[in-house]
Parts: structure tokens; C-alpha cells; sequence
């Protein structure tokens, strides 16, 4: 019995998703607070913080020195000590050199002292767009590797904001990992919505299917969609299912819709080896093999950097065509 | 003040021969001392108030035990008369603080982090009482961020309260050191950093670590104050942190301290570090054992006696001897008492 | 046919073979040079570069200041250009603060520029001795999800020497994971053998067994081998496969043994949620999947920092119990 | 001398222009240009030598032209007589490595990089001619402790070479710098620093991103000499240059500069970074344009006519749009061309 939900938004941009989400908190709550590279009179590389300056102040609203572990770490201390700051990373990749604080200051700090961490790292990440090997990354695995700390990496407008304002309510340290080239290519109309103060694990079907289970996340779960469409031409359906949070991990859908369709894929665009998808297939081959009739494929990036050139680089993103060889294979 | 700074420095001095005799017999399976650092530490917790930040690492014992107790309530007969504080004592009891702290170095249920984590690094607030102590992680550096954060919360709303933090001047080579500071004194943070200088950084000379003459001349690269300070002389490094302070709460900024220390003992119990010590480096330090100069000043000044300074040091070790006892004979913590990775 | 080779060092200690290879390369090869904190006159916290300031003179043997990126990136450029160091993390665990220079600048410099950078990093794992978070972790997954990288673990004494040689004659940057617990109870005979200079895939077999194929490696292997004993007992013969290389990668000799025995377990230090025990999950479930009879089991440490307590820290480490039931339930 | 710094100035500038058209057409994605940077980068690769090391970024062209190409060379025509050279050429062909360049910055097979890496990310090595070249990686400051190992090989090796490398004043705040730096200094590598001071990091002025008077002053916090100058001013540079490049082939140790510079341009082209400057202080770096500066000096000094100026502008200019062309009619990588991820 669907109820009738007011239309926030309609057709909002991802990246205007980002924008409203943080300016909604900010306003809501008095702690947050904004840190990264150019993100106060700039408004960012990417301008999600414009006029927040304006409305915000240079308190809350801080650019910072070109210094990411000293900016993670300075944002854990505070938000121990009662703000909720969030972080823009200029670019996903850029953590690397704040890595050591994220991973043992401010995940492990709740279980260590009980101390919450109520802390938001916003991640650009993600390939396609020529950007060459340290602006194109999917490092997601790195986090999700680490206890403490929880991840989100959401495909859509509405997902991207109600996580987007739940991070930021939580009182974990949440990576959120938002996908470049999803900025200005996704829109989808915001309904109004309850937002809970956690980060709970979700596995939502975008497209309903019975001949197999497709899991992915970010810009790969709009591929998989789209490989939908060419599969269903040949007479198979898949079942897409999004995961727009990765940590908790949530797989009770997942293993529902494997018992309907008896075959599971994952698709992500992150390298291969050690990457998430071999958790997911660790998880069903573990928990859900008796349902299966098929092998557990990953369509991944294979296990190099980004190239600079676009050719090469869209030769190494899961590709309609090769998600649904892969598909195809697995039902073979 | 010498007085009160010497008791506290001697509470701080029992502390450690007490452990440092544990591990000796086996009861404890790592030490590090902070024997050599309590004139600067006790001086550090001394400048700091209810409400202030302290963030510690693994010689600051001092510093906590400045901060946590009040030593005129656990030895009331010693100081019967108030004496002229430097500081006012947080509140709160004392005694169950040093229970507590005992627990925690002996990996208690009733310990700070309830045995999940080793020494000192723990968190203890009471909000009750304005006590935020942030103990630290094992990597070097990283907490100098992290006390910098909690100096961002106190601009944020508004307080005039300021974060200490030490670290040793053999971290100071780390990433950390330089983007903290530098963080710090571009948004002028109400923030303290202390450098523990006790020239070796566990086997590793202090040429081997940076070729600079001193460390406080480091702050001009940050455009703060950075002094150099006889780190065995508490009035000297009280009066330095006073100044900081004053500054930190005006809104002035953070300062860099330099305090000059010995190495008295190996890095930590029981290995062999100090053997990389000249002997006559090491003879140096043991001749300027803070803990001997301030006796020896005391005495001259004819504010205390022999007598005087034995039974405090009696009562003080008798003190810890109990508390650790107490502590000994708590539960361990069990796989039930185990805690969440998540905040819930 | 086995060949008569002659026995190099009885009984050789997993930590004295480690001070072997290194005096052995460093004797052989004139541009290998180590570097690490408190390496030179203290001989490192484990003591295993004792005595190498005197034989090879404070210019290949450096103490360096606490400044692990830096070190990592030193080491990179001089790497590049002609030496070979090896740099000893004094704890795995603070590879983490210089996490950046060996996911960005070394693991990709090859594939970006064609310049070898020849570099091994020794990094002193593992738990078991009540460390706490910050001296226990086994952060294998990381760099293994980090293309550019090959990274070893060796749990014999024989193959820690063997595997350091062949780390530092490799081309490229290799991360040694040397399990502290086994430093002085782990001793193996160290034979006369080819010292191969290209780490490669290798997948040993230990024990032989046709009922279940474990999969392990560094302590977890003795772990295995002790378990393996319990289940003969009842009657179950376990196939214990150690993989002191963890990539490159080799698992031809796991598929071959899945084939024998249908049944595959793995079992590993590092926390669960994107181990590497989920890219052997994932491997086999996908290219072994046929010849399974059972689901892929995973024994692992839970998804949280080491407790400083030991009994805290026992109850997480796979124990023998927690295999052999591991086991127990696979053939179920 | 003069005369051969504004040579290759003008060729780095025309390089830079020749590709702003191109971002403006289309023709290229993005373009970090140097305009404004010519002065301080073409002394600096005018101060090394064969067997020296060049760590750059994304501002250096004028570095990497001066240490690649010999402008007699390429000139015979307009350099008829030798010059007094400041340094000798590395020898090898000028054109092609321009030829090459070009198809770098292109994303073509023929680049350094084969099209893996972008623009100034990539290494160029040319043993025979003593070329070492290492580009840049993205993370900034990450490059500091690479070119001091790239020192430290030569220290190992019993060589008299140097490493330079640049750094912008914005990240002078990673961790890295200071590691980098700190170590250098410690072991007296034969490195030096220079930072490009240009007042903004992308959006971000320096008052944002520290506190000190002046990042030279670091450098006693190293111990290590920290020189401001000029940067505008080629002479200045190189003189600088020269007594550090002195100073670390005698094994004494890193030299850190500091460079005043211009911001010219945007962070980017097309950004609206530049919209964050003030305009009184944007008309301040262009009324200083380096390329401005030294025509005035040459052409006040007599050495060359305004003529001659025109000529090696236009010379320069047909130059690059001759590689440019080239370049550009070269094949695309493709997916055959692709390498691996580890040497074998
Ligand atoms: C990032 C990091 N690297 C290395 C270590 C190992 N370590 C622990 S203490 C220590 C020496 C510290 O020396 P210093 O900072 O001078 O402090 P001191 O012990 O002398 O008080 C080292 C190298 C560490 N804890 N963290
Ligand atoms: C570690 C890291 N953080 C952030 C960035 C993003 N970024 C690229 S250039 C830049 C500004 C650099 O300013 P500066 O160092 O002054 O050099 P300039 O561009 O002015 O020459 C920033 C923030 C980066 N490349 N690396
Ligand atoms: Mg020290
Ligand atoms: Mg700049």
C-alpha cells in the first residue's frame, strides 16, 4: 500500500543532492562543520560548498592547508569533543595521505574508549572521465577493511542525500564515497522522507528479475541497469540489486533474491583483487552456495592503475558489453 | 608552590618505581618510565584547569596525576593548611582516580578502557568534573592532530579553554608534527604542544634525528612562540606553560615548548636501549635527577625537612603500593565484558 | 626422486633466518641497503640487524628518523635510481603513516613510467602477544588490494629466508609480512637451494589430506597443521595448504586439491570484512565451484582492533576449536 | 647570459601559450599553466648538469626544457656564435625529446608515458646522456622524499650530482615536506628545494596556509641554509641556485628556497580560481611578468634589438606549433599498447 510522498525535488542533480543534504544539516544542527581545500570562497573543486561562506561563516565553513592527515586528525579531536565535522577531500585518492589517522585514530577510537567519532569524510572518487591514476580511484575496500569505520557509496540523487544527512547524524566515522561521474549525469526526484540518525545496512532492487542476482554499487549498479535492458531483449531478466551502503553490510535481500534466481554476479569498478566483490562472493559461497547453480562472477577493473587515456581507461571499466558476457557466462 | 609541585612529582616518582619493580618480577610484561620527566610534566598539569585538554603520552604520567588528583585530599594530615595552589583540583575523588589508573595499567575490567587497550592509552572524561584527558595511539605523531581538534572545539564554542599535548623530540620527525602545528597556528588554536626532549628516541640520537640546533626554533616556521626550557626545573617550565596558556586563551595561538630532559632510563623496562647512551651522557642526567634538585632546593630554602620530604615519599609509595594492590586483585575483563567496534 | 641437498642450518629460527638472508644479500650485493628506526647500533627492536652497523658500515645500514613516509619515499627514489633498500617497519602496523608513498608513489611508479623500483618493506605482524591495536594487526588485504605491489608471508623458517633473498633481487616493491609470533618458535632445517630472483605464486602443500582443503598462511598455518592433527583423530584427513606468496598469486595447486577433496576452508589472522580470505572465497566460487560439496568456510579474526588483555585477544585469534569446528561444519 | 635565460623563458612560454589555446578550443581537457614561473624554473635547470637529478611538477616546463633541450641547437640560425653558457647541454636530440614532450602532454603512444599518464606525470631517463628526469605523481609534497632518495643514491654511489625539486607554497603544509626535508638534512643529501611561492594554492591564499613570515625560515628548523629570493628575477634564482648546487656536490648538505613568484593564470585553465585573487594584487604579479622584466633588461643592456626579441618569439612559437602539429597526427594507444602492472 504505497502511501503518497511529496515531491521534494524533482529530477535533482546528484551533485545538488550533496549541496542541499549539507546545507539542510548545517542548518539543522548548530556542530557541523565543514573542512577541505578550497571549499570556503571557492566553494570547492567541485563548488557543492558554494555560498556556504556566505550563509555558514568561516568558522564552520574552514579551508584548510594542503594537509590531510593534520585535517583528519584535527576533525577527529573535535568531533570527540562534541562538533560533527565534515571533511571534502579534493579527490578520493587523496586520503592515502591521511590514511593512518582515519584508520587507526578514528576507527578504532569508539571501540578503544568509548569515544564517539560522529565524523564524515566526503570522497569524490571513481573513474571514466580521463583523470589518470590519482583522480579516477575506487579504494573503497581499503575502509571497508577497516573495523570502525562505516562506508556508503550511493547511485542515486535521494539515496545520495538521506545518506549524505544520516552520516553526518551518525556517530560513527562514515566514509561516504560520492562518484565523480555521477555529478551531473544522475537525477532523481527527492521525496520527502524520514532520515535516521544511523547508517544502516541496505541492499534495495532497482529492477526485478528471476534469472539472476546482479550486485553492485555507485556508477556500476546504472551499468547494470542499463545491461538489464540489452539482457532482457534476449529474453533473460536480471535482478539488479543497488547497495548503497557497504558498511553495514546487509544481505539478507541478497541472499532472497539468490534463492529466487540461483545465480549471483557482482560488478564494481575497483580493482580487482582483495576488492569488495570478493567479500560479497565470500558471503554467498559461505552462506547461500546450496542455492546457487552457477559460478560467482566479478566484472571488476583488473589490477592496474588508471591510464591517463581515455581508450584505455573505458577498456578497463565493466562495460555493458562485457557485464553481460559475464552474465551470460554465469547462466551458460 | 615548590612544595606542591614536589609532592606531586614524587606521587608521580613512586608510580613508576612501582612498576618498574612489577615488571622486574614478571607481574607486568612491558614498562615505559616516565623517571627523569615528572618536573616537566607536573609543571605542564599544573598550568591547566578545569576544562582544559590534556592529551598525553606514554612519560606523562606526571601530567595526569597532576590533573586527576588533588593531593592535599589524599594526604590531608601532611598538608593540613591550604597551601598558596597554583591550580584549583578538578573535584571529584582522587583516590578512586588512582584505583582507576592503576586498573588500567594492569589491564582491569575497572581500568579506563577496561582492558582493551594497554597503559596509557585511554580516554577518561568526566563531564562532571571538566576532565578530558585523550590518552594516546601508539603511532607517533598522530595525536598532535587530534589535540589540535579538541583546541578547534573549544574555538568553535566559544570557550576560553586550551589542549596540551607532548610529544617526544624523536616524533617530532613525523608528517604529523609539521601538519598539526601548522594547522594549528593558521587558525591561531587555543593549543600547547610540549616537546619531552630527552635527547634519544629509543636507541636513536638526537643527530641522527634532526640537524637543527634546537627544536623550539621550529616555531618560526609555524610564525608561533617557541621557547627552550630546563625541562628539570618545574618552576622554570610552570612559569613557560603560564605564559602559553595566557596566550592560548586570549585567542593569541598555539606555542611550541622545548623541555630539556634526561634520559634516565632504557626505553622501555627491561631492554637494552640504554647501552647507546655514553656513560658520561648518562652520568650527566642521573647528576640532575629533577626529583633530587627540587629536594635539594626545598631543603635550602628550609620550607621542609629531611624528615618532612621522607615521610611523603613513605606515604606516597605506601599509597601506590595499595592502590596497585586493589587493583591486582580486581576481575580480569572476560570475553563477555567485550565491547563494539560501532557506537550504537 | 627426491635429491640429496645439503642441509645449510639445522633447526634455523624463523628470526635468525631472517638475519641470514639479509647478511647473505647484503654480502652479495653492494647496493642493497637497509633502513629503519634504531636498526644500526641497537639492532633493531627484534635485534635482527645485530652486528650489521660493524660489517657493513653506517652508510647501508641507516637509522632513520620516526618518519615512516618519508622513509618509504626516500627508499623510492634511491630505489629508482639504483639501490636496493629494504626498509624495516619497526611495527607493521605504521606502514599506515606511510601508506600513501607505497599505494601511490611505489606500487604504481612501474606501470606508470617503466622504472623498476626495487624495495622491500619488512613489516613485523601479527598478534598473540597481547600487543594491543596498535602492535597486533595483519593488514595484508590492504596492499594486496593495492595493484603494484607483491606481498609475501612466510609461516617456515626456511621459506622466510628463501623469500627474503627473492624479495630483494625482485624488481619490484615487495611487502614482507614476518609473523612475530613465529620469530622464536618457529625453526625449520634451511637446505641448499636456488635463491629465484622474481618472487613468485606458490601454494605449498603441508600435509596432505582428501576430506577438506585448508587454506593459510604465516601463524595460521602452524594453527592449521596442529588442527589437522585433532581431526585425524576423527578420522578426517585435512589437506593443509600454506601460501607463503600471496601475490602474485598461484591457486592452480588449491584448484587441484579442491578437485580431490570438495570441501575448502580458510583461515586467516587479519579481520574479516575484506580479508583475503574473501578473494580466495571468491576465486574458488567462482572457478572451482563445480567441484565444491559444501560451502567455503572463512576462520578469521572478528571485525575489531586487538585487545591489549590476551585472554580478550585469545578469544578472537582462530583457535584449533574454532578450526576443527570450522571444519567440522563444512563437511557437514 | 641573459640572453640564453630569456631564450629558453620564451620558449616556455610560448610552450605554455600554444597549449592554453588548445584548452581553449577543445583540443585539450585541462592545463596547469606556468605562465609566470619561467624565470625562477629556467634558472633552476640552468644551475644542474648532466647526471643530475630534476623531480618536477605541474609548474616546471621551463626546468624541463632548459635541462632537455639545447636552444643552439635548435637555433642555429639566431645563435650563430657560441654563447658564454652557464652549463653545457646534456647532448642528444633537443627536437625529438620536444617532439616527445609534446606527444606526452597529448596522451600519445609517443609520449614518455604512452599515453598511461597525464601531462608532467612521468619519468624520462636517457643514460647515455645522463638525463634523469622523475615527473610528478598527483598527491603533492609526495615527490620531496623521492628526490632526496634520488640524493641519497647519488651519496651511496660516491657521486658529485644533485637533486632539485619544486614544491608550491601550498604544499609546504603536507607531511611529506617536512619528512622529506628533515631527513635530506639529517643525512646531508645533495638535495634542494625550491618552492614556488605563487601566494595561492588553487583558491587559497597563503595567509590560509600558514603563519610565518616566510617559508625560507623553515629551514632552521632543519639546520639546513633557507634562502628567499626574487623570482622574477632569473639572475637572483640562479645565483642561489648555483652556491646550493655548490654546497650539496661538496656533501654539506639540502639548501631550501623560497621563490616569490607571480599567479598569473588559474589554478587550472578555465577555472574561476583566479576569481579569488584580488584584482589590485593580480595587476601587481602581471605588471611583474617575468618575460616582460628580462626583455626590458635585455633591450636597455643593448645586447639584442627588439627585433631579435620578435623573431626568437616567433621562432619559438612556429617551433612548438610545428611539434605541437606533429604530435597531434601521431596514433592514439591503444589497448595492445598497454603495459603491466609489474616489471618482469
Ligand atoms: C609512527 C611510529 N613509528 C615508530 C614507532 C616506534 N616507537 C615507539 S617509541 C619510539 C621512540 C620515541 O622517541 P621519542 O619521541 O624521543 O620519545 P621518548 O620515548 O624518548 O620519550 C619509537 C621509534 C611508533 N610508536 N610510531
Ligand atoms: C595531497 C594532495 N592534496 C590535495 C591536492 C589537490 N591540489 C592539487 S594542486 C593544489 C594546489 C597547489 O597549490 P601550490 O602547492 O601552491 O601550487 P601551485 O598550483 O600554486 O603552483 C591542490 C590543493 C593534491 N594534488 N594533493
Ligand atoms: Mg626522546
Ligand atoms: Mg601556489
Amino acid at each position: 500500500m504505497p502511501t503518497e510522498s511529496k515531491i521534494l525535488e524533482e529530477n535533482l542533480l546528484y551533485i545538488d543532492a550533496l549541496s542541499l543534504a549539507l546545507r539542510d544539516e548545517m542548518r539543522e544542527d548548530p556542530t557541523v562543520m565543514l573542512m577541505g581545500q578550497d571549499i570556503a570562497g571557492h566553494g570547492g573543486a567541485f563548488k557543492i560548498t558554494r555560498d556556504f561562506l556566505e550563509e555558514f561563516g568561516d568558522r564552520r565553513v574552514r579551508n584548510t592547508p594542503i594537509a590531510e592527515s593534520g585535517t583528519v586528525g584535527i576533525a577527529t579531536g573535535a568531533a570527540i569533543l562534541g562538533q560533527r565535522p565534515v571533511i571534502e577531500m579534493q579527490f578520493a585518492d587523496f586520503i592515502t595521505c591521511g590514511f593512518n589517522q582515519l584508520v587507526n585514530v578514528a576507527a578504532k577510537m569508539y571501540w578503544r574508549t568509548e569515544c564517539s567519532v560522529p565524523l564524515v569524510i566526503r570522497m569524490p572518487g571513481g573513474g571514466g572521465m580521463g583523470a589518470g591514476a590519482f583522480h579516477s580511484q575506487n579504494i573503497e575496500s581499503w575502509f571497508l577493511h577497516s573495523p570502525g569505520l562505516k562506508v556508503v557509496a550511493p547511485a542515486f540523487s535521494d539515496d545520495a542525500y538521506r545518506l549524505l544527512r544520516s552520516a553526518i547524524k551518525d556517530p560513527n566515522p562514515v566514509i561516504y564515497f560520492e562518484h565523480k561521474f555521477l555529478y551531473r549525469r544522475e537525477r532523481s526526484d527527492l521525496q520527502e522522507m524520514q532520515i535516521p540518525d544511523r547508517i544502516e545496512g541496505e541492499a534495495n532492487v532497482r529492477r526485478e528479475g528471476h534469472h539472476l542476482t546482479s550486485i553492485s554499487w555507485g556508477w556500476m549498479t546504472h551499468r547494470a541497469l542499463e545491461a538489464a535492458e540489452v539482457m532482457e531483449k534476449e529474453g533473460i531478466e536480471i535482478e539488479v540489486i543497488d547497495l548503497p551502503v557497504l558498511s553495514p553490510l546487509d544481505l539478507s535481500g541478497i541472499f532472497k533474491s539468490i534463492e529466487k534466481t540461483e545465480h549471483a554476479a557482482i560488478i564494481h569498478e575497483a580493482t580487482r583483487t582483495a576488492g569488495f566483490g570478493a567479500e560479497l562472493a565470500a558471503r554467498i559461497s559461505d552462506e547461500a552456495i546450496w542455492n546457487l547453480d552457477g559460478p560467482i562472477r566479478r566484472m571488476t577493473y583488473p589490477d592496474s592503475p588508471s591510464p591517463f587515456h581515455k581508450g584505455l581507461e573505458a577498456a578497463r571499466i565493466p562495460s555493458v558489453d562485457v557485464i553481460c558476457d559475464g552474465w551470460r557466462e554465469v547462466l551458460a | 608552590m615548590l612544595r606542591e609541585l614536589h609532592a606531586y612529582m614524587r606521587l608521580t616518582r613512586e608510580w613508576d618505581l612501582r612498576y618498574e619493580k612489577m615488571f622486574k618480577t614478571g607481574a607486568l610484561s612491558k614498562w615505559y618510565s616516565s623517571v627523569g620527566n615528572e618536573a616537566t610534566t607536573v609543571a605542564c598539569g599544573s598550568a591547566i584547569e578545569k576544562g582544559d585538554a590534556l592529551v598525553s603520552l606514554h612519560r606523562d604520567v606526571g601530567a595526569i596525576l597532576r590533573h586527576y588528583v588533588n593531593i592535599e585530599e589524599l594526604f590531608p594530615d601532611i598538608f593540613p593548611e591550604k597551601m598558596s595552589l597554583v591550580r584549583q583540583p578538578l573535584g571529584g575523588d582522587s583516590r578512586d582516580r588512582l584505583f582507576r589508573l592503576a586498573c588500567q595499567m594492569l589491564g582491569r575490567e575497572h581500568g579506563f578502557s577496561r582492558g582493551h587497550e594497554r597503559s596509557y592509552h585511554y580516554n577518561h572524561m568526566e563531564p562532571d568534573h571538566g576532565l578530558i584527558h585523550l590518552g594516546m595511539i601508539s603511532h607517533l605523531g598522530s595525536m598532535i592532530p587530534v589535540a589540535a581538534g579538541a583546541a578547534l572545539s573549544f574555538q568553535q564554542q566559544g570557550l576560553d579553554r586550551v589542549s596540551i599535548n607532548f610529544i617526544g623530540e624523536g616524533a617530532t620527525s613525523t608528517g604529523d608534527f609539521h601538519e598539526g602545528l601548522n594547522i594549528a597556528a593558521v587558525w591561531k588554536l587555543p593549543f600547547i604542544l610540549v616537546i619531552e626532549n630527552n635527547h634519544w628516541a629509543f636507541s636513536t640520537p638526537t643527530s641522527q634525528q634532526y640537524a637543527c640546533d634546537n627544536l623550539a626554533s621550529r616555531a618560526l616556521g609555524y610564525g608561533i612562540p617557541g621557547v627552550e626550557v630546563d625541562g628539570n626545573d618545574p618552576l622554570a617550565v610552570l612559569e613557560v606553560m603560564q605564559t602559553a596558556v595566557k596566550r592560548a586563551r586570549a585567542g593569541e595561538g598555539p606555542t611550541l615548548v622545548e623541555a630539556h630532559l634526561g634520559r634516565h632510563r632504557g626505553h622501555s623496562e627491561g631492554d637494552d636501549s640504554l647501552n647507546q647512551v655514553p656513560s658520561d651522557e648518562l652520568k650527566g642526567y642521573l647528576d640532575n635527577d629533577p626529583m633530587d634538585l627540587i629536594e635539594a632546593r626545598l631543603l635550602s630554602s628550609g620550607v621542609v625537612s629531611r624528615a618532612w620530604l621522607q615521610e611523603i615519599k613513605e606515604r606516597s609509595a605506601n599509597l601506590i603500593m595499595e592502590v596497585v594492590d586493589e587493583a591486582m586483585a580486581m576481575p580480569e575483563p572476560t570475553p563477555n565484558t567485550d565491547r563494539n567496534t560501532y557506537a550504537d
